[in-house]
């Protein structure tokens, strides 16, 4: 792949005094000129409310609003654009889920599987769920190098299941979970399947269909697309009896002083004005990651996890998380170096204009069951390089010279 | 490199009570005074104790895993209370916090803890250094 | 005031060959270069997602993100910061009241207060609380000039009357209801007060502490903002024990297995990563209202009011809708033109570039009560001119002429 | 002025309909088959409803407000389908709902109503010269 790292312009300055490196486009992606300049076009040319303007300038809006939802359509491969609802983020389309959903579907006594990977945002609309309807919540294990324990999913799952909600690609271990395995266990239960793909949408070709996910949600922030957008995938015979999470605006159809009548599905989960402008850049980063081709983008990552993943590994006193091959690991990596606390070396990477992050990832389940209290964790996207890796390996090895040195 | 810069926040007496944390064990349960604190920013937790008797700690003590930052502040600080009464602890509490936030303060008082003054350029460890602090004024605002 | 239609580069275009007047800002504010540019500044040199990293690129993200509240605090007089809650407008604002404050607070037999002049996010959402309850809506009436009945207040509030909510500003009929003296009233009831602020707040001084308001919602994209970002407001001793909408992210403290603690106000409510972008464009848009005044942006407007009213007035055919002296009336005018249905109405003012909305504006009960199925809104801001008035009523006269000539 | 693109739209014929609609009256409770429609767009209302025999419409009529485009639509809809069946009344929605698309239809059969033709440069008010036709499809697709 060539060098895109010049369509971000943010890369492009010093932090510290030294060059800005990005390694967290796990917690949030840069954004190419392309998609800043489709916020300048939406806002300078066609800014109006949608759907019920009957003027030009409207009516463009309303297009180009519909327009992505086509784009979002083709790239998770869905099979109807009706199933694409537009949300704040992975979080929103979760949380929609268990108060709709969930509360509809899931009794006294039923079960609700997830596993000990998961982000807070696929555990806590869970948690909330089970003690408002008296369901149990349960948790899938993992194997030794971090991989989930499909043993384990058969053994927890049970006819009282009607969820199970499994993250698609892990935000800490670097793993990408069988979906499509969990999917036919899940349905061979008669359990619903929900998918976070927060951290997989951005780095691979997405099918849903053939996944035969119910549910898929995503973020659009952390797929080159601006912040307070994002996506809920749902079956559309599903999302046909589903109830909305919010009312008012354009999802409503004939209102009376007591009761009211929806529109069709998206629209009858899209309350009140939309992020439009979001809707259309995040259609506008999708049209960018589909001109390289998810292929390519899966590709050259693999090629930077083979790179720093080797190199990591022989700085001693590094313990890598997760899967130790690197065709087996994703570009997110958390490891910790021995005698220097997370924070400490966030901290003195920062100092070298290097950002990742360290902490708990919101995963602290997973933290506890790994018997940890924090992780560094970088992540890679498109716009990293090679060069940067070699940058980036140096340097930690600096810092482990200047703590062990300074204060042995 | 300016890996030099670090030197402002991670001195050599820092790092020696980081590794060495004074007052460093985990809770009895049986402590007159206890808290568990958490860093939101990156989830470490804290818990701290202490007994008092006529109005001063006679014994303090820390645990929990945190970076460097934290640990040295809260092995400082446990270093400084003991023997102290309630008045002189908030007192010392007020100080560290305004030195924390870049305000004047009277930093003598704090003794050995006067090196996180640091931190001030760090803005994003400030929360470690308080951590334990924060801790200390919350147990002594609640009456026993 | 100065002319400032040129600080809003999307007013320099033709539609439909004629130069663009637009007259729909209730329903969408057009955004001045300054907000685009804050929110191309972002993405161009401060992108990173907030409150968790410990890097600079993510503190100086944090940091504006926190300012933007610091504005809207300032913006709209609340006595604390942690008073003010980001979500994705006034319509996410009002479901979360009824979903949380709503739900814990309101029993069966209880009532809750609105008017005949709300908007439909103001009363489906508190329909499905009365549903999932077994509470009681209930309307005030309006006077024949379409301002708020406040006898009529007095007579339908009762011990029973858990929640008020009442539009601050009429986003049809052009009407100003008087807030504080009906908080004044639920208060001495032992209800809660909510207004809701999307037309008000664009528009003039907002005092929540003065008005005594217990939440007030709004919503960016009406006040020169971006899309996606909005606002609630809550007292703080509320706020407190208010249970969060939705879980997962940064609103989080420490997660167990089967239960979770959350942060304090305001970030218990605001889960997953936020409109970052969006709220400090918000930002930018206030210090852009700030820089004016409002007691200047009021004035204007209603120097334009007063400028139209009249004007549309002397035509023939015109029946206003709401007081009919222009000192009473926001720049909100809706009114039909007798033997043109409103939405040819509004396509013909289309075609001479002139955009405005034509309908029901989400307020099917008020177009019920007062016995019409449609009207034309214009409605103004502070782009907008004495000439632009002139050539509405000019090319209104020319439609009029057109249907009448042609096919009478 | 640009007004006389409007004449694309409102033709004398559509404006003559609108006036003075065919089949306009409110509804009686006891036609064979009815339905109420709503144009999301404006909330406009429609209702329509007929009688068949022999699976030929025997008399139909529709009531409501709407705008000129909806109520010509609806009443050149209602002058062409008495007498005739199903397949027929199926044919002509389908012949509709092309013209009004821009695509290619044959546009004879639908007699006055090829001059909603203009409403393809009116996108936005495609909704409103469909709605009648929509409903009559509804209407047909639910088996008596
Ligand atoms: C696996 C996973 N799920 C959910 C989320 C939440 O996404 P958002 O904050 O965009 O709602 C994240 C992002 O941190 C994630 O990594
Ligand atoms: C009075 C009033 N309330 C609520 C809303 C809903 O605002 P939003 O669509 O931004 O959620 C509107 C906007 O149309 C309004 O005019």
């Amino acid at each position: 792949m060539k060098t895109i790292k010049h369509d971000f312009p943010i890369l492009d300055q010093t932090v510290n005094g030294q060059e800005l490196l990005y390694f967290d486009s796990a917690a949030t992606s840069q954004k190419p000129q392309y998609v800043i300049d489709s916020l300048v076009d939406y806002y300078q040319n066609n800014n109006a409310n949608v759907h019920r303007g009957i003027y030009e300038l409207s009516e463009r809006a309303t297009r180009q609003y519909e327009q992505a939802r086509d784009k979002v359509q083709k790239f998770i491969h869905a099979q109807k654009r009706e199933e694409v609802l537009f949300t704040r983020g992975t979080t929103e389309s979760l949380n929609w889920l268990a108060s709709t959903y969930g509360v509809e579907n899931v009794k006294q006594g039923d079960e609700i599987l997830i596993s000990y990977m998961e982000h807070h945002s696929n555990i806590v609309p869970w948690q909330q769920l089970a003690q408002r309807v008296g369901a149990h919540l349960k948790y899938i294990a993992l194997n030794d190098d971090g991989t989930l324990n499909i043993a384990d999913v058969k053994r927890k799952i049970t006819d009282k299941t009607k969820i199970v909600s499994i993250t698609h690609a892990s935000n800490v271990l670097g793993v990408i979970n069988p979906i499509k395995t969990i999917a036919k266990i899940a349905h061979d239960y008669g359990a619903i399947m929900i998918a976070d793909g927060a951290q997989s949408a951005p780095h691979m070709n997405i099918d849903v269909q053939d996944m035969d996910v119910d549910f898929f949600a995503f973020s659009g922030h952390k797929m080159l697309g601006p912040t307070g957008i994002g996506v809920l995938y749902g079956k559309h015979d599903i999302l046909e009896k589903m109830q909305p999470a919010q009312f008012g605006g354009e999802m409503i159809e004939l209102v009376d002083l007591q009761e009211a009548t929806f529109q069709p599905s998206p629209w009858r989960f899209e309350a009140g004005t939309p992020n439009i402008a979001g809707a259309i850049a995040l259609g506008a980063a999708i049209d960018y990651l589909t001109k390289i081709g998810m292929t390519e983008v899966e590709k050259y990552e693999q090629s930077l996890v083979a790179d720093v993943l080797p190199k990591l590994k022989k700085i001693s006193g590094i313990t890598i998380y997760g899967p130790q091959n690197s065709e087996q690991h994703s570009g997110v990596i958390a490891f910790n170096l021995a005698g220097v606390h997370a924070h400490d070396l966030a901290t003195a990477l920062d100092q070298e204009g290097i950002e990742v992050r360290a902490g708990h990832h919101c995963a602290q389940p997973l933290m506890k069951y790994l018997n940890i209290a924090a992780t560094v964790r970088i992540s890679l996207y498109i716009y990293n390089t090679h060069e940067e890796i070699d940058r980036f390996i140096g340097v930690l090895e600096e810092i482990k010279e200047y703590f062990n040195r300074e204060f042995a | 490199m300016s890996l030099h810069n670090l030197d402002n926040l991670y001195r050599q007496t820092i790092m020696a009570y980081a590794q060495h944390p004074h007052h460093y064990k985990p809770m009895l349960g049986t402590e007159g005074y206890h808290i568990q604190k958490y860093n939101p920013t990156c989830g470490d937790v804290i818990d701290l104790a202490f007994n008092m008797v006529d109005d001063r700690v006679t014994d303090i003590h820390f645990y929990g895993d945190g970076c460097a930052i934290s640990k040295a502040s809260a092995s400082m600080m446990t270093d400084l209370v003991v023997g102290k009464n309630r008045d002189q602890m908030m007192q010392l509490v007020d100080q560290f916090s305004k030195m924390a936030r870049g305000e004047a303060s009277d930093v003598k008082s704090l003794g050995e803890a006067q090196v996180l003054a640091g931190v001030t350029k760090f803005p994003t460890r400030i929360k470690c250094a308080t951590l334990a602090w924060h801790a200390l004024d919350e147990l002594l605002s609640v009456e026993k």
